[in-house]
């Protein structure tokens, strides 16, 4: 049988340098999953991409072949007209974009968007394809499909426009998918929810898959072939089973060796200290209104956090983790005075042990320039966060030029120094923020934010992007600096072993509200709230024998009122936080 | 709602500005030395025709001229009645003009709507070439395409308004048989509306809209080429690409609309910038638009004729900036107004 | 290379785990910024040819009575409308250098026009480094030595000669001077105070932009004419042409703020809310900060774009001004001035030489334009 | 008297045979005017056509009257006064004047044309306190007296003075003439002391106008010519109402002159008048979109003119103009800066002012030498023409003028060549012009250079025309540029007051003007002997008996410009371009483009211009 898709000595170059995809093979047969792992920039997106005809400007096929086989014969894609490109894309392969946010246009509605390539290639009319995008919507997990269908992409929380970009790779049922870390913003019920769907589909559709990933779980969980990558060259491929079970390769086995895991056997942890927190969020809701369908509507409101409460110890790291959209993008930015909380609610901010607490949203000129020295923060889209017009140098050294630290040249040597410590090349530094894959960007943001050596950085989901064995590198930079200059963090993660591994405490959270707080361990060992169960179900194991128990994740992930009584919550009547244990909170009526 | 609420506000602020630059017309138009009817006065004393100083002081006293010039002004405006029932601006009572010896209403009419048909045709025709050439000469950059646009856009811009016109017309005429000046035949005048006085309107229309509008389209194709650009190296340009749509769809449709931010924020200008400086092409093109009016009103200190346009024209600039704002806010949902806390 | 038996590719390279993919990367990369604009502009073959064309024109400014053969206003009463005339290289077949044939105007009382006979046996060589009228070297040094200059008994119009019969080249070249330069300081005071109003506006918002934008409002609806008329009336009548039309620049440039304004601050309204201004906002970024390295950044095309559009107005503006007497006016020479004296029909299908001086404009546009191109280009982190 | 068989013409047949027109020996008066045009040495023509013709301003249709010129007396092409809506008049000692109408005259809309017209422009619109509220025209009081005027019978209308008004006929044959009579029939409805009283009151309603007498005041203009419903004497009557693009006028039915075969003149049915910009009309012209066009055309228009001939399907004859100069320079002696005042008044500047410029460049640049050059004098068709004043300091010398100069007490020069003030300032002179004329601005280019040999800087300063007149009017103009004296071909009843000065457009003393013009009120009074001179004989003009006695008057005015140097001339008889197309016949191919006497067209009686097959 001809594979549907197949790759043939592919090499890619940019520029005039060494080609960075070098003699890459493979094949993709129909109903079947081919999951490209490998090392943060190690030529994925590219390789992707290439299938696409959609490189960057400056990037060149150097060799190779891709065809494409159908019903109607093959296709050379490498060397169709753009006319017969166009019929291809969308059409016949679709893909998924790694970095979500900047994929989508800012001006036009998320449905619009979607709902486009039915009226391109299925002809269909706006009301037809508008039913089948809200179906395809609410099937990737959104709450509100409606909602959706009508928000702008910055209304939508990271995993939120990621799902609406699964949406929009799907809904014309293609015959290819390629979905270039497609869950990364997902938290994993959702997640599984997605990868379900995919599954759905495919096995309705006999839709083929090319699922770039860095989760070794998810590969395990999906994958019926993987193609491991490192440097640009395919470094092993083969049959899921026994490239998981028995990796042949070194660069294999390391990668897998590093994979972090939920711990399995754990004991209850005393609860954190309460003394010198060094952020205190008390009370704190934010309120969005957008802008309603008609200007004679009222507009509508989103309760992005709700009476949110949270303290960080000095030194220690608060995990937040918690369902796509549920406000925990929101908290962090509050918490860094990026927006002002709802009134009512307060942050308070300790500069030093025993230091007068500072509002962080009342603070004179002086005390907001020291503020924002102190408290930096890990954007969760790091593209967005880097000025596409401003080379990585200026980007990196331009924390200490505003705070006017030190000659140029030891910025610049604090540039590269930081550069080198995420795992990333010095030589990087005279490169615009485009010309980087998705985890050397997200390594630039950490580097950033460490360039002025903060007392607290907040990190929104800050190593998604990174293969395992860099984000192994990254977790111990991280645990690091910690423990030398007592650092602490808060952050917000999908992923409850990397959580598991950094956090001291905690937090879950679900439309907007902290639903269960404790020590990891505690969490772990004996998880309370049905969601939290359903979270740690739902994580995946790189281990194929271990799918993923989908029934339990729906139950714990499905609306609140379908919860047990006891956490059951409304819009009205919401439970509150009841310790049950020292340190261990659950939002449950008692 | 939020849309609803805006809209009102900057239409009360709106309001607010038109009584500012109505304070300003005034005194621009008080500021020469004395006034139309004292130099009338002066000028019919000096060559002995005091036949019509007489009626220039009745004017005057008519027109509340001799009042102090606050009062003037409110009266002027309608704020406070003036004598014999003049009832101002307010009340739609535009005034006399002293140099056409007839209300103001009467003259400016015709004007009025003449002028928006010669600058609604500019606005469309610049429309009309810059759009679709900006995306072009942006998709295609650095093609003969791109430089052709710009060599005639630069063309356009480089030759003085007259001789533009002049050239248009001496060689329309002979190739084309385009007629020379004026807005239609002058059979049509005073005719009903017809197809062929469209049509005679129409063939008029072509040199000065090409006049008025070169300018204003090689401007906007040359900043939209720009903005384009800038915008099609953008991720989610490559996502449009990837859905599979056709090149030109996909540019008007996604990065024309990010690109086009600066435009509408001038949408504002379009149509005063037309009127002040389609005057000069007016006057020299025989144009029945309200430019060599204002001009003649301006030069003879016909204060209410000169009053009155200068109000109009404002009310068009501000009418304009208005929907200008109110579009940024629909055209870019990210838009709010509000201020930035420091 | 090894394919296992259970279907498994595994690349038998030696592998480092600690060698990086980054040492692939290209060294050049390793360069101060400009260094790297400067290699990205040269690629740019047309931007590089227009700027160093637009480079020549300004070095040649101050040697324009060098290079011009007559003096801006020297006129020849005898070759009134000459048409430009050719110099040729052989006479007879026989090489003899560049010269010129000697011409005889006639009146053509038919057609009321000059007929220019030459004489074709009488070749006249031209002169180098002759003299002629008297000029000053960038406006300060005398001096009366020409580049070349027609010879005794002859003309010499390379484009041909005015109603005054002045020679057409030659003011071409001393217009540039006031041309290239006075209209600039318009734009330049326009630009300034545009980008610096709509860049508080757009990025502060509220109250300063409600401010900003009611002078605007405030501005624009107040039509120039009015002004103009006064300002014609209230110039003080012996302040050289030069004076008038430098202030008369500056005042549109005042006046032309608006426009530019308004467009940077609907950009910025919107840029103001990406995800990266806010990272430095978060940096403690003190605005001027971020408005000059973030957002303007993000608008350059739309300014240099806008900066070569305003070019051929400011040249051109003169000539809709001197309309109301407000424009620059004789004896001082530049191109708006020549444009002026050519609107009429005569010099389009008579004399079209007359009408030369738009092309020095066109083309001087044409190089800012493409120069401008270059520099949005090498500036566009896109296009590598 | 005989009259030549009459001829119904084809355009009111239709009317006149549906009876709506009396025949033709009805509708013209029993004694017409009898046109010879043999005798004239032009061929008779035939009725029909449709002149085009274009203006540049819309307030121009009045053109129509100036074109038609109808008037009580007009001049004929040798510039004699002729009676022409006048049968006869009598002048006795320029006391008393008898005007007589034609028998059987009727206006245009059929009304009789009598002494009662003239009779109700008197009584109830000169003398109406509301309609005329200073009191009737200047030219009809003599130092402040009004005429008696009496009205005899029906035709006849007696105008009696106890001093000679000399100006009195002249007056009525200009381009632009004072109408003593007025459509009493027409007009009546709208007087308060004859109408109705509520149709009146509807009628200022409808008009949107505050009374009765602006109501009529707006009626009755026949030299605006706007309206269409007042009836008329000119050969043709405006038929569009408002303000058009295109004005159409038509013949006037009971015109008053037929040609000796019996035809009614005008020849030419329909006039369309189209208002174009004034840039454009050279353009149309040489489309061939005009039969007959001389305003707006200039000189250097000729030779896009000529060169559109063939396919315009016109002719261009080059026609002279009348103004005394074509342009001419003046320095104010009003000029609010005492020293430049003090030097300007000095003839020695003026007349070397003049000296230093080179004419005959001039010439040849702005006109191919097809101008006069020369000082600014009276025409050579004037009975004044005295060679010797247009040669007045008119040659180009450099010497004599740097010695005049010197002489003045200009003998300092600064490090440039200008000369300096006795105070110090250098001596720019600042000229300013209406911007208008390109001729102008090209010809001061050409005496700057002249000027600046003898150490003179001339400083050119475009100006809109009326910022200028206003400036030059405060006195706030050092010099400025202007035509000569419109009339350039004055005769012995031409009034010589604009040699004098009496009236402040004559802009080398509008202060002097203005002082007369106010009786005082306003300005100042001449105080430089030659001025007060030209008023003494300006009045002797006045109260002369005698043709010599004015003659005399005459010629010592112009030779007190021609010494003084007022005005700068720089050259006259200018060529005007005049398009005529083909078809179009009894168009002199030499004429005299002057606006008064000449009237432009009026003088060569367009009326007898008509198409060939
Ligand atoms: N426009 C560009 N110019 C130069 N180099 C580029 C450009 N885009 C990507 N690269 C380089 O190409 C290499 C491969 O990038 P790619 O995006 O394919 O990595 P990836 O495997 O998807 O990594 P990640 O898992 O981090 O997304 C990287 O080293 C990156 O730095
Ligand atoms: N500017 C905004 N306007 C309107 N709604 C917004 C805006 N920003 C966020 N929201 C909404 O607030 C809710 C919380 O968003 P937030 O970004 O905090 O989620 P999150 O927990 O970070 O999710 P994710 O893990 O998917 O990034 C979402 O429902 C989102 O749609
Ligand atoms: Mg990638
Ligand atoms: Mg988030």
């Amino acid at each position: 049988m001809t594979p549907l898709l197949s790759v043939r000595d592919l090499s890619i170059g940019f520029g005039g340098g060494d080609p960075v995809v070098r003699d890459v093979n493979f094949d993709v047969a129909h109903g079947q999953t081919l999951a490209l792992v490998g090392e943060s920039g190690s030529g994925k997106t590219i390789t992707c991409r290439a299938v696409l005809r959609i490189l960057p400007r400056a990037a060149q096929v150097r060799s190779g072949e891709i065809t494409l086989n159908g019903p109607g014969g093959s296709l050379a894609l490498s060397s169709l007209s753009e006319r017969q490109m166009r019929d291809v894309r969308g059409d016949r392969i679709s893909m998924i974009f790694q970095e979500p946010m900047r994929s989508l246009s800012p001006l036009h509605r998320i449905g619009n968007q979607v709902s486009e390539v039915l009226w391109l290639h299925r002809g269909a009319s706006e009301k037809e394809a508008r039913e089948q995008v809200l179906a395809t919507f609410a099937r990737v997990g959104f709450p509100d499909p409606e909602r959706a269908y009508r928000s702008y992409p910055f209304e939508l929380s990271g995993g939120m426009r990621q799902r609406a970009m699964i949406a929009m790779a799907m809904v014309a049922k293609p015959e290819l998918l390629i979905a270039d870390e497609p869950t990364t913003a997902l938290d994993v019920t959702t997640q599984a929810q997605v990868l379900g769907l995919i599954k759905e589909l495919q096995r309705e559709t006999g839709m083929a898959l090319i699922l770039v990933t860095h989760d070794l779980g998810v590969v395990a969980n999906m994958a019926e072939h993987v193609v491991v990558m490192h440097k640009g060259r395919v470094m092993e491929a083969g049959p899921a089973a026994p490239v998981l079970g028995a990796p042949a390769h070194p660069y294999t086995k390391q990668l897998f060796n590093a994979a972090p895991s939920i711990p399995a056997e754990v004991a209850p942890e005393p609860p954190l200290p309460e003394e010198d927190l060094i952020l205190e969020l008390n009370g704190v809701s934010k309120t969005y209104t957008m802008r309603a369908k008609s200007a004679w509507k009222p507009d509508l409101l989103i309760h992005a956090c709700r009476g949110v409460d949270l303290k960080l110890p000095r030194g220690k790291t608060l995990a937040i983790v918690g369902e796509s959209g549920s406000g925990k993008t929101t908290a962090a930015r509050i918490a860094l005075g990026a927006e002002p909380p709802d009134p009512g609610g307060e942050v308070l901010f300790r500069p030093r042990p025993g230091a007068e607490p500072m509002q962080v949203h009342k603070m004179t000129r002086a005390e907001r320039t020291a503020f924002q020295r102190e408290a930096q923060m890990v954007f969760q889209d790091p593209y967005s966060s880097l000025s596409p017009r401003m080379r990585v140098q200026d980007a990196m050294t331009e924390p200490l030029e505003i705070h006017g630290i030190g000659t140029r040249a030891e910025q610049r040597a604090r540039a590269e120094e930081m550069l080198r410590r995420v795992g990333l090349n010095p030589d990087m530094l005279k490169r615009y923020p485009h010309a980087f894959s998705g985890g050397q960007r997200q390594r630039l943001s950490i580097a950033r934010a460490m360039m002025l050596d903060p007392s607290l950085i907040v990190c929104d989901e800050p190593t998604s992007a990174l293969d395992v064995s860099v984000q192994e590198q990254i977790l111990t930079l991280l645990e690091e600096i910690r423990d030398s200059m007592n650092l602490s963090y808060l952050f917000i993660s999908h992923d409850l072993a990397v959580v598991a591994r950094i956090a001291d405490e905690v937090a879950v959270m679900r439309q907007g509200l902290v639903v269960e707080q404790a020590p990891p361990n505690t969490l772990f060992h004996n998880p309370q709230h049905p969601y939290t169960r359903a979270l740690i179900a739902a994580q995946p194991v790189p281990d194929i024998d271990r799918p993923i128990d989908l029934g339990l994740v729906a139950q714990g992930a499905g609306s609140p009122e379908t919860w047990g009584e006891p956490f059951r919550f409304g819009d009205s009547v919401i439970p509150s936080l009841v310790e049950l244990e020292p340190g261990h909170k659950v939002r449950c009526h008692v | 709602m939020a849309l609803l609420r805006y809209s009102i506000y900057r239409f009360g602020t709106m309001i607010l500005t038109l009584l500012v630059v109505s304070v300003l017309v005034f005194v621009i138009i008080n500021l020469p030395p004395g006034d139309y009817l004292s130099n009338q006065i002066a000028e019919l004393q000096a060559s002995g025709q005091s036949a019509g100083v007489e009626k220039a002081e009745f004017l005057r006293r008519e027109y509340a001229l001799d009042r102090p010039l606050w009062q003037q002004y409110l009266i002027w405006m309608g704020f406070i009645p003036g004598p014999q029932g003049f009832s101002g601006l307010i009340q739609g009572d535009l005034g006399w003009s002293f140099e056409f010896d007839r209300p103001v209403a009467e003259i400016v009419g015709d004007t009025l709507w003449l002028t928006v048909v010669v600058n609604l045709a500019a606005v469309v025709f610049v429309y009309i070439v810059a759009l679709p050439l900006g995306v072009l000469a942006a998709a295609r950059s650095r093609t003969w395409v791109d430089y052709t646009s710009a060599f005639i856009g630069y063309l356009g811009l480089a030759t003085p308004n007259f001789l533009l016109a002049l050239i248009l017309y001496y060689y329309g005429r002979q190739y084309l048989n385009i007629p020379i000046g004026g807005l239609m035949d002058p059979i049509y005048e005073g005719q009903p509306l017809t197809w062929e006085k469209l049509k005679s309107v129409g063939i008029h229309l072509i040199v000065p809209t090409i006049v008025i509008g070169t300018a204003g389209a090689s401007a906007m194709m040359q900043r939209l080429r720009a903005n384009m650009l800038d915008e099609l190296g953008k991720p989610y340009v490559e996502t449009a690409v990837a859905k599979g749509m056709s090149p030109s769809r996909m540019l008007t449709k996604y990065p024309l609309r990010v690109a086009f931010n600066p435009f509408v924020a001038d949408i504002g200008n379009l149509l005063p910038s037309m009127v002040s400086g389609s005057v000069l092409v007016s006057v020299v093109m025989g144009l029945q638009t309200i430019g060599p009016t204002l001009l003649t009103a301006l030069k003879t200190q016909d204060l209410f004729l000169s009053g009155f346009v200068l109000m109009f024209v404002a009310l068009l600039t501000l009418i304009g900036t208005m929907i200008s704002d109110i579009l940024l806010v629909l055209l870019d949902p990210r838009i709010r107004y509000e201020g930035r806390e420091t | 290379m090894t394919d296992l038996p259970d279907g498994r590719y595994v690349d038998d390279a030696p592998y480092d785990p600690q060698a990086s993919i980054q040492q692939l990367e290209r060294r050049d990369l390793d360069a101060p910024n400009w260094v790297l604009v400067w290699r990205k502009f040269k690629t740019h073959k047309l931007g590089l040819v227009s700027g160093l064309f637009l480079l020549v024109c300004y070095l040649m400014l101050p040697f324009a009575g060098f290079i011009a053969p007559y003096g801006p206003n020297e006129r020849n009463g005898d070759h009134l409308y000459a048409p430009p005339q050719a110099v040729h290289w052989f006479h007879e077949g026989e090489f003899i250098g560049p010269f010129v044939y000697p011409t005889v105007a006639e009146a053509d009382l038919e057609t009321f026009q000059w007929k220019f006979v030459a004489d074709e046996s009488d070749p006249r060589p031209l002169e180098f480094f002759c003299e002629g009228t008297t000029y000053k070297l960038a406006g300060l040094i005398e001096s009366d030595t020409h580049l070349f200059c027609p010879p005794d008994g002859a003309t010499l119009f390379l484009w041909g000669s005015d109603r005054l019969g002045r020679d057409v080249f030659s003011r071409i070249l001393y217009g540039a001077q006031l041309s290239l330069t006075v209209g600039l300081i318009g734009i330049s005071v326009s630009f300034f105070l545009g980008i610096l109003l709509g860049s508080m506006a757009g990025y502060f918002g509220g109250r300063i932009d409600w401010v900003i934008n009611r002078v605007i409002e405030i501005l624009r609806s107040l039509p120039e004419l009015p002004l103009w008329l006064a300002l014609s009336a209230a110039v003080p009548s012996n302040w050289s042409p030069v004076a008038v039309f430098f202030i008369i620049s500056v005042i549109l440039g005042i006046l032309d703020w608006p426009g530019l304004a308004r467009a940077v601050r609907a950009k910025f309204l919107s840029l103001r809310e990406e995800e990266y201004v806010r990272a430095a906002e978060m940096m403690g970024a003190p605005s001027g900060r971020v408005i000059r390295k973030h957002l303007l950044p993000n608008f350059m095309s739309h300014l240099i774009a806008s900066a070569t559009l305003s070019i051929p107005a400011m040249i051109l503006g003169e000539t809709a001004l001197s309309f109301l007497g407000l424009g620059l006016r004789a004896p001082a020479v530049s191109w708006g001035v020549m444009l002026n004296d050519a609107q009429n029909l005569a010099s389009i299908e008579i004399y079209p030489w007359t009408a030369i001086p738009m092309l020095p404009i066109v083309v001087v546009v044409l190089a800012f334009n493409f120069l401008g191109d270059g520099l949005r280009d090498s500036l566009d982190p896109y296009q590598q | 008297k005989d009259l030549p068989a009459l001829q119904e013409g084809s355009f009111w047949k239709t009317e006149v045979e549906a009876g709506d027109l009396p025949p033709i020996a009805e509708r013209i008066p029993s004694d017409p005017v009898v046109v010879d045009l043999e005798a004239k040495g032009r061929e008779f023509g035939r009725e029909g056509g449709t002149l085009r013709t274009m203006v540049t301003r819309s307030k121009d249709i009045r053109q129509m009257v100036v074109y038609g010129y109808a008037r009580l007396v007009g001049y004929d092409q040798d510039y004699n006064l002729v009676p022409d809506l006048l049968a006869d008049f009598e002048n006795e000692a320029n006391r008393k004047f008898t005007l007589r109408l034609r028998e059987g005259h009727k206006w245009s809309d059929g009304a009789p044309f009598t002494s009662a017209d003239f009779a109700y422009w008197w009584n109830d619109v000169a003398n109406n306190e509301l309609l005329s509220p200073a009191g009737p025209p200047d030219f009809l009081l003599v130092d402040g007296e009004a005429p008696q005027v009496s009205f005899p019978d029906e035709t006849t209308v007696i105008f009696e003075w106890s001093k000679p008004n000399a100006n009195f006929v002249q007056t009525l044959a200009q381009a632009r003439p004072p109408f003593i009579y007025r459509p009493a029939h027409f007009l009546k409805q709208f007087h308060v002391a004859f109408a109705d009283e509520p149709a009146l009151k509807a009628a200022v309603d409808d008009a949107r106008v505050k009374s009765w007498a602006a109501l009529h005041n707006k009626l009755d203009n026949m030299y605006k010519f706007d309206n269409p419903d007042l009836p008329t004497l000119q050969p043709w009557m405006n038929a569009t109402a408002g303000k058009k693009i295109r004005h159409d006028f038509v013949r006037n039915p009971y015109f008053h002159r037929i040609d000796a075969r019996g035809v009614q003149l005008p020849y030419i049915d329909t006039i369309e008048m189209e208002i174009v910009a004034p840039g454009l009309v050279a353009a149309k012209a040489n489309a061939g979109e005009t039969d007959l066009q001389g305003r707006g055309l200039d000189f250097r228009d000729v030779s896009i003119l000529k060169k559109g001939e063939a396919a315009g399907n016109y002719k261009t004859y080059l026609w002279e103009t009348g103004v005394a100069s074509q342009i001419a320079i003046y320095p104010n002696l009003n000029y609010e800066d005492d020293a430049w005042r003090e030097l300007l008044r000095d003839v020695r500047v003026r007349r070397a002012l003049s000296l230093a410029v080179d004419r005959n460049t001039i010439n040849q640049a702005l006109y191919f030498k097809l101008a006069k050059p020369g000082s600014m004098a009276v025409l050579p068709a004037s009975e004044f023409y005295n060679e010797e004043n247009t040669a007045a300091w008119a040659d180009y010398d450099i010497e004599q003028a740097n010695a005049l100069l010197d002489a003045a007490g200009l003998d300092q020069r600064d490090k440039n060549g200008i000369r300096l003030l006795p105070d110090g300032r250098p001596m720019e002179l600042i000229v300013e012009t209406a911007g208008e004329r390109q001729e102008v601005e090209n010809a001061l280019q050409i005496v700057t250079d002249n000027w600046r040999d003898v150490g003179v800087k001339l400083v050119m300063r475009p100006l809109d025309r009326d910022i200028l007149r206003n400036r030059v009017f405060a006195g706030t103009t050092m010099a400025a540029v202007w035509f000569g004296w419109d009339n350039g071909i004055p005769q012995v009843y031409t009034s010589p007051a604009y040699l004098a000065p009496t009236d402040q457009v004559f802009f080398a003393w509008p202060k002097w003007g203005q002082f007369h013009q106010t009786a005082g009120d306003a300005g100042e009074a001449p105080d430089l002997p030659a001025a007060q001179r030209l008023m003494t004989l300006a009045h002797d003009w006045e109260i002369a008996e005698t043709d010599e006695a004015r003659a005399a008057a005459w010629r010592e005015m112009l030779a007190i410009h021609a010494d003084q140097v007022y005005g700068i001339g720089i050259l006259s008889g200018a060529p005007q371009p005049i398009v005529v197309s083909n078809r179009l016949r009894n168009v002199p191919e030499k004429g005299l483009w002057a606006w008064d006497p000449g009237a432009h067209f009026g003088v060569h009686r367009m009326d007898e211009f008509f198409f060939a097959e």
